[in-house]
This record gives structure tokens, sequence and C-alpha cells, in this order.
């Protein structure tokens, strides 16, 4: 699940304190769910705005509408009869959804009001910890369902470094080492030799913006149109 | 003088600069440098000395650098943000300072998709605009780029590249203004084939009064060859090179393309000379040194101010 | 929260949101063959194999009632709804009708109608929220 | 004779009219359909260029499996009798009556034409297998909770308004009871199912072609050019 956490009130009212009429957009989606922008947040935050904006002479009509997620063009397909009357849309999906509303209405000045985090868990309610780092190629295989790219500081995939002790980071003490983690629970599980061996240097595929089709789909868009080819 | 590098005291004097172009060789190969060295020496005021270009692994651009000096010429050390953080950066740069590294050129770097380790991570830690005011910082300031004072400053040149011809091309000029805001102090850009755009660029950056802020060092490339051409037209990013010169390196005889290049390359440096905003030329001969002696001769741009007269 | 509860349901409202996919939505709804082939589709109605997880019960059930009621509906209908729109279904999108009906665009623009009059899912977990 | 005026009314003008509301009700869900659709977007990108040397080539071995699990994703994995016994279902409802002998036999004595006909005990047989399916989707609407749960009157209705034409023609070739009354009812409820297609879920049967084809989905029998 995607975490985010919503912007400062003063950053989002200095976004939108330029325009009339403001629509914020909620995405039902991951936001939702780690309590960030849902439709209840959507309503809260609309509030605190219009308490902030208050003592200013001309504050602007803010109203609210949440989509089932920013993502998908199905759903924002809602918003088309509504952006018309409205000077700027504030979105509170994450970082993808904001983009893709923003292509969806390139006429309309987009802004966010939460920052896109990470990919993450659900500890507890509002606890969140982040897991992984969408690096392409999973070694959770090898390193017993721990992360080394996301729980490493060092992004060490022959850890642990010198700097571990007593199980925690060298970085921050409230952060468990993960290697000692790697090393203990594949110690438990009598697996330990996964990681005697050196792990070579490793591809990071993901350094260009990613796409991609599944293979059986492929028949579908391995084609570009002649039109929009010369775009 | 901002750094006393002998490409300073050219371009202040209003000297028409002429720059080079080394690459470091695939190799712990000092004879490579020391041969390539050779032919530029005297030839160019100064020299680039490439980083890993086309994200491709070279010797380390500052090593170079320093054979460049011991052979007698001026190196402008070029660094790219793709491969350093702003820690390595900052560190590299008091290197080359301290031994006697005097011009850099900052350089967003191409991606390492383009090169030998497409799947190496990249850093990108800085952008090259972020890059230029971290050394302007460093030089002008003192300071580091978290603000802590150098107990020595590094004073460093400061170069920049600017391509005329990459998209969006009203956008160019105010990228190039924003380099100069960031505190470059000279520019170099990417190979010119269409001149008429770039007269317009630089019709722009006159206009809006930005070369009196900054010296432009145009660049240009030889032809070698009519494939060569064709390659630098369709695969390499952010070049334009027009349908006029592909016909005309066609139009003569197969053995003649090179100097047919060649002459080409010189009538646009005559041009050069004359046009408003241009201090000097950028000659990227490309794995090419050897005809540099016979280009700059060609383009009447010998000989070359004398370091020592030109205190 | 509880001021949007007590609001009245604005009908007009809903009536607007349904005329402006009515041509659309009429004809899925009457196309539907109410085969319950997209049952197997919907992961929830594996699990659970109740029809009220079967992808078409839920449209027909939400969308198709307000259609029905041509958006006279009160606040107990819409509760009604939202377990079998927000709970017993995740909107996932992977409901297969053999006749190419498409499902979740019905339950999203149900959804949507019970979201305007402040009927809306929270997860489980949010309730004990500070 | 009423009974004979009433024949030659729902045989004539009705027939007609049932026709034309059937032809025009295919061209009007036709049009209607590209009214509310419109077209997909124009590829600027090619989303799968690089694709393998990224994330990696399929092995033969899942290419394999992938048809084996889709297979067993579809219909005919998942329920293998209703996706036999469906097919034939439909596969009937189209031919049974085109082709029957006594159908074409009508069509020569009145316009000396016909077309290729089943042998009349073939026809037979295959009413038989017709009404057969079709009971067995009535005892699955009647006995699977899921299907139950989601059936109106009208579903009934509509199933007895497509298997009367089916059942009567099956009683009058036998001429069961009073063949003549049997026979009306035969071609009314005939021309009252070529209406219903129009304004009831009978309607699937243009919808899915169109649909099917033209709206690409994960199930879609071509890449599908259209978008809702």
């Amino acid at each position: 699940m995607i975490i985010a956490k919503i912007k400062p009130l003063e950053e989002v009212q200095a976004m939108i304190k330029d325009f009339k009429r403001i629509l914020n957009v909620g995405c039902a989606g991951c936001t939702a769910i780690c309590l960030a922008g849902g439709q209840k947040e959507v309503e809260t935050l609309n509030t605190k705005l219009a308490v902030s904006f208050k003592e200013e002479i001309t504050s602007p009509l803010i109203e609210g509408f949440t989509v089932e997620r920013q993502c998908e063009v199905q759903f924002l397909a809602e918003l088309d009869p509504m952006v018309e009357d409205y000077d700027a849309l504030l979105s509170m999906a994450c970082g993808a959804g904001v983009q893709f509303l923003a292509e969806r209405f390139p006429d309309m000045k987009v802004f966010p009001a939460v920052n896109t985090t990470f990919v993450g868990i659900n500890r507890d309610i509002g606890w969140y910890e982040e897991r992984c780092q969408c690096c392409g190629e999973c070694v959770l295989a090898i390193t017993g369902g721990i992360c080394p790219v996301t729980m490493c500081a060092k992004v060490l995939f022959n850890g642990p470094c010198g700097g571990s002790q007593d199980g925690h980071c060298e970085v921050d003490k409230n952060i468990p080492c993960a290697w000692v983690n790697i090393y203990k629970r594949l110690k438990a599980q009598g697996r330990l030799e996964q990681i005697l061996s050196v792990f070579p240097a490793r591809d990071w595929k993901n350094q260009t913006q990613g796409t991609f089709v599944l293979e059986e789909y492929q028949d579908r868009y391995s084609y570009k149109d002649k039109e929009g080819s010369q775009k | 003088m901002k750094s006393g590098s002998n490409l300073e005291k050219i371009l202040a004097k209003s000297i028409f600069a002429v720059t080079g172009e080394l690459g470091p060789p695939r190799g712990a190969d000092l004879d490579a440098i020391r041969e390539k060295a050779k032919h530029l020496k005297g030839m160019v005021d100064s020299v680039n000395i490439t980083d890993n270009q086309t994200a491709v692994v070279r010797m380390a651009s500052w090593a170079a650098s320093l054979i460049a000096i011991q052979e007698c010429l001026e190196p402008n050390y070029q660094m790219v943000c793709r491969d350093r953080n702003r820690i390595a950066m900052q560190s590299d740069i008091l290197g080359a300072y301290t031994l006697g590294i005097r011009n850099m050129l900052c350089l967003s770097g191409d991606h390492q998709m383009f090169g030998d380790h497409p799947y190496s991570k990249k850093v990108f830690d800085i952008d090259s605009m972020q890059l230029i005011s971290m050394v302007r910082k460093m030089r002008d300031d003192g300071r580091f780029l978290n603000g802590q004072e150098i107990t020595k400053p590094p004073r460093m040149f400061i170069g920049a590249a600017a391509n005329p011809f990459g998209d969006p091309h009203e956008f160019r000029v105010f990228r190039l203004a924003k380099k100069i805001a960031a505190g470059a102090d000279f520019i170099q850009t990417q190979c010119i084939y269409n001149m008429n755009r770039f007269r317009e660029f630089m019709k722009q950056a006159n206009d809006m009064g930005l070369t009196e802020k900054i010296y432009i060092l145009a660049g240009v490339t030889p032809m070698k060859s009519l494939g060569m051409a064709r390659y630098m037209q369709k695969n390499v990013p952010g070049m334009d090179v027009p349908e006029e010169v592909i016909k005309r390196i066609e139009g003569v005889d197969k053995k003649k393309q090179a100097s047919e290049g060649i002459k080409m390359c010189c009538e646009q440096i005559e041009e050069f000379k004359e046009m408003k905003g241009i201090a000097g030329v950028h000659l990227m001969a490309i794995e090419w040194e050897h005809r540099v002696p016979e280009i700059v001769e060609q383009a009447k741009l010998l000989p070359r101010p004398n370091p020592k007269d030109l205190e | 929260m509880t001021e949007t509860t007590l609001r009245p349901i604005d009908v007009k409202k809903i009536q607007e949101m349904l005329t402006l996919k009515k041509s659309k939505m009429k004809v899925l709804l009457s196309f539907c063959a109410h085969c319950g082939l997209c049952a197997e589709s919907c992961f929830l109605y594996r699990n659970h194999l109740d029809p009220k997880y079967v992808p078409a019960y839920k449209a027909i059930n939400s969308l198709g009632k307000i259609y029905k009621k041509k958006g006279k509906v009160d606040r107990e209908q819409l509760e009604e709804m939202k377990e079998l729109i927000f709970k017993n279904c995740v909107l996932c999108g992977r409901c297969y009708c053999p006749l190419g009906i498409d499902i979740p665009s019905m339950i999203s623009l149900a959804r949507t109608i019970c979201r305007s009059q402040g009927v809306f899912g929270v997860f489980p977990y949010a309730v004990g929220e500070p | 004779m009423g009974e004979t005026h009433l024949y030659y009314f729902i045989r004539g003008p009705l027939l007609w009219i049932a026709f034309l509301v059937f032809v025009g009700g295919i061209v009007f869900r036709t049009v209607q359909f590209f009214k509310l659709t419109r077209k997909k977007d124009h590829l600027i990108y090619s989303p799968t260029k690089n694709h393998k040397e990224r994330y990696g080539k399929t092995s033969d071995q899942e290419r394999k499996m992938r048809f084996v699990v889709s297979l067993e994703n579809s219909i005919l994995g998942q329920h293998q009798a209703v996706a036999i016994l469906t097919s034939f279902f439909h596969v009937l409802i189209f031919i049974l009556p085109i082709f029957l002998l006594a159908h074409n036999l009508l069509l020569y004595e009145s316009w000396n034409f016909s077309l290729w006909s089943f042998p009349e005990s073939t026809g037979d047989k295959l009413t038989v297998l017709f009404l057969i399916v079709a009971l067995f989707f009535l005892l699955r609407r009647l006995l699977l909770s899921k299907v139950r749960a989601l059936s109106r009157t009208s579903d009934y209705f509509v199933w007895l308004i497509t298997v009367t034409p089916f059942l009567t023609g099956f009683i009058c070739y036998r001429q069961w009871f009073d063949y003549h009354t049997t026979l009306i009812i035969h071609i009314l409820s005939g021309e009252l199912m070529l209406i219903a297609i129009i304004f009831t879920k009978l309607g699937h049967m243009i919808f899915f072609f169109l649909a099917r084809f033209f709206i690409g989905s994960e199930f879609s029998l071509s890449r599908g050019t259209r978008t809702w």
C-alpha cells in the first residue's frame, strides 16, 4: 500500500490562495486507507482550509469530491462534468494520482495536498512502516523476507556493516539492523548458506520511467498509431 | 580574475578563444593521453577532459587532467552529476584545484542507459544547475553546499553547457539565463550544424543581454564522413543535423568527405568570429585529435597566445 | 462527520448524477442476463460463496435499485447498499461478464452517489482513530 | 372464420411488423452503442519497447501454463456444463428456426425460394435438445442460490418467451393438441420473441457482439478499438 501524509496546512493554503473556486479531489484507494486522502480527510481538510481562510477578505469556495482511485481513467472520468466550474484542483491522491489527474485535465491547475511517502504496511491505526522501494528486482528470496534495499540504510547486499550494534542501525538507534534480522531469521530457518557467498553487483533496472504490459496483452499495444506518432 | 586560468585571461582580453576536447582512454594507458595531448599542444587554449562520456567507463577526468597539465595543456575538468553525490563532488573539486586544475565544466551527464553499464545505479544527487551554483558558492562565498566554511576555497573558472537545439527551442535561452544566474562563467555549446537555429538562439541571447554576462564558446565538430553525419542526425540525442549538411557531404567524393567536413567546420568558425556574443569556439574533434592542428590552421586561429604573455 | 449523516438526502443531486450516465447504465442494466456467470470471477465470492458477493447482484441491488426508484432513495436504503458496494466489493475491476457488461462502472457510480450523500465505507480499523 | 383471419394477420402484417422491429432494434442498438462509446486514444509511445530486456522474458513452459490457466479461468473451465450447453442453446436458437424444413417450405410457398434445411427428424431431435437445455437453465435458475438471488419475475417470463416457440413448434409437429391453436401460439410467441429482443434482456444478442469485439477488456475477443 502506498502511504502518504497530508501536507502542512500552510503549504496547501499557499498553493491555492490565488484561486476562487477549488475542488478538492480525494482518492478512496491507498491514501484513504492511510488516513491521508479519503473522503473523510477531504472533508476535514476543507473544513480546516475554510476556517483558516476565514480571516482573509475573499475566502475561496472549496468543495470536495472523492473518486474511487485517481490512478484509473474510468474513475477520473467522473470528474469530467464538474471540473469546469473550478479554477483549480487539489488532489489528495499519491503522486501517481495527482499526475494522472493533471493529465486528464491539462487545462486545470492541479495541486498536491499530500506528500507521497513510501510503499509500506499498516502496523496499527495510524502507524505505517516502509517496506518496499520498488527497485524492480526482488531479492527477498535470499534475504529471508527482509528487504535490504529498504531496511538497510546503506542498501547493502552483503551486510551487516561494521556499525551494526545491539541489533540496531548505526544511523538511528530506533531502526533495527536489517542484516542482523536477516541473519537471525535465516539461521533459525536453517538456510544461512544463502548469505555465505558473495552477492554480486546487481542491476538497478528501475532507473528510467517504468511502463510494462503483460505478455498476454502485448499484441494489443505493441504498435504505435500512425496519427499518434506524428503528434 | 576569478581563477586566473589561461582560458579566463584570454576570454577577459577578448581574444577569440579555442578549446579542444580530449577523451581519456579506457584503460590505465598513460601513453594514449600523451599521444592525444601532443597534437593539441599549442593549438588550443584549454582542453576539455571528458568525464566518462556517454556513460562508458574511462580514466578519471581529474587524473587525465593532471596528465594534460604535465603535457603543458590547460585542462578543462569536466564533472557529471551521474556518478557522484555532493560529498564526492566537493572533495573532487578540492583535490582538483589543489593539484592545479583551474577550469571546470559542470554537466548533468549522459544517462547510464547509453553506456556500458546500463543498469548501474544513477546518482544525480544534484543537477548541473545546482552543481554550478555549488562550485560558485565554494569559490565566491568560500563555503560548502551546507554552508560550512572552507579553509582555503577552490577558485575555479566555471563552465556550463548549453544546447540550443533541444526541445522546447524557445525555452533554451531561458535555461541559459538560469545557468548564468547559477554562476557559470563560460558556456560551451553542443555541436552546431543548424546555423539558422543557432543564429536565432544567439539573437535571443543578445536581446536578453545574456552575452554581456557570459562568454559563449560555439561548439563545432568536423564531420569525418557521410556515415558519421547520418549517425549524428539519427542517433545522437539533442543533435540537430540539417539535410543540407548531409547533402553537402554526400555531394563530394568519398575520399574527400573528410576534408569537406573540415572545410565546412572552418566556414562555421569564420562566421562565429564575426557573430555578436561569441567569445570563441569549442572544437570537438571526436577521436580525431591528430587533425586538430590542420583544422585550427585552416580556420586561421593560429598562433594561439602564449600563456606567459598574458600576465 | 455527524453533520453529514444528519444531512437530508439530496434527491435532486442523485437524479442529476443518474441522468448523466443514464443511457449507458440503462443499456448495461437491461442487458444483464442474470446468468450468474460473473460470480466466480469475483475473488470475494470465491472466498465466501454468498450470493451477496456476486458482481451482478451488487450492481443490480445498488445502482439498479437507485435507477428503479428514479433516485428517490432514503438514507436507510443507501446505508443498506453501503455494505454491498463498499465492503463486498473492492472495485478491482476483474469481474468477467460473458456479455461484456462493464460491472465496475456501475458499482463505481453507485459508490459515487452514496459518497455524495455522505455514505461511504470506513476502513474497520480506522474506527478507533484519535 | 375468425381464426383464419387471425392466422392470416399474424402470418402476414404482424410477421412483417415483428421483423421490422427486430431489424430496427438491431440498427437502433448498434447506433446507440456507437454513440455511447468513443474511439480509444491513440498510442503516442510504444509501451512494449525494450520490454523484455527490462522485465525479463517468459519461458515457454510458463507460456504453456498460461494457456492452461486461462482456460481454467474461462467459463469453459469454471462451468463446463454451462459453457457447453449454453453454446448449444445459442447456436440452436439461431439455426433451428432458419434451417427448419417446415419454415423453409413456408418460405418456398410465399416467395418461391428456400434455404437448405435439416432433415425432418434431425430438426425434431435438435428441438428436443434445445428444450432439454432450456429446462437445464430453468433448473439452474431455481436451484443455484447465486443465480436465484439474481432472478426476477421478468427472467422467468423471458425464459417462457424464448421457450414457447420451440415448445409449440414441437407440439405442432406432433399435432398433440388442437393444431390450429398451437400454431397460432407458436407464430405469436415467435413474433413476440423477435420484438422482445430490443426491449428485454434478450438484447444481449446484439450487445454481446458489440461489447465483446469493440470494447477492450481482459476477456475481449479483440484488441478493442472503443471505450465507454
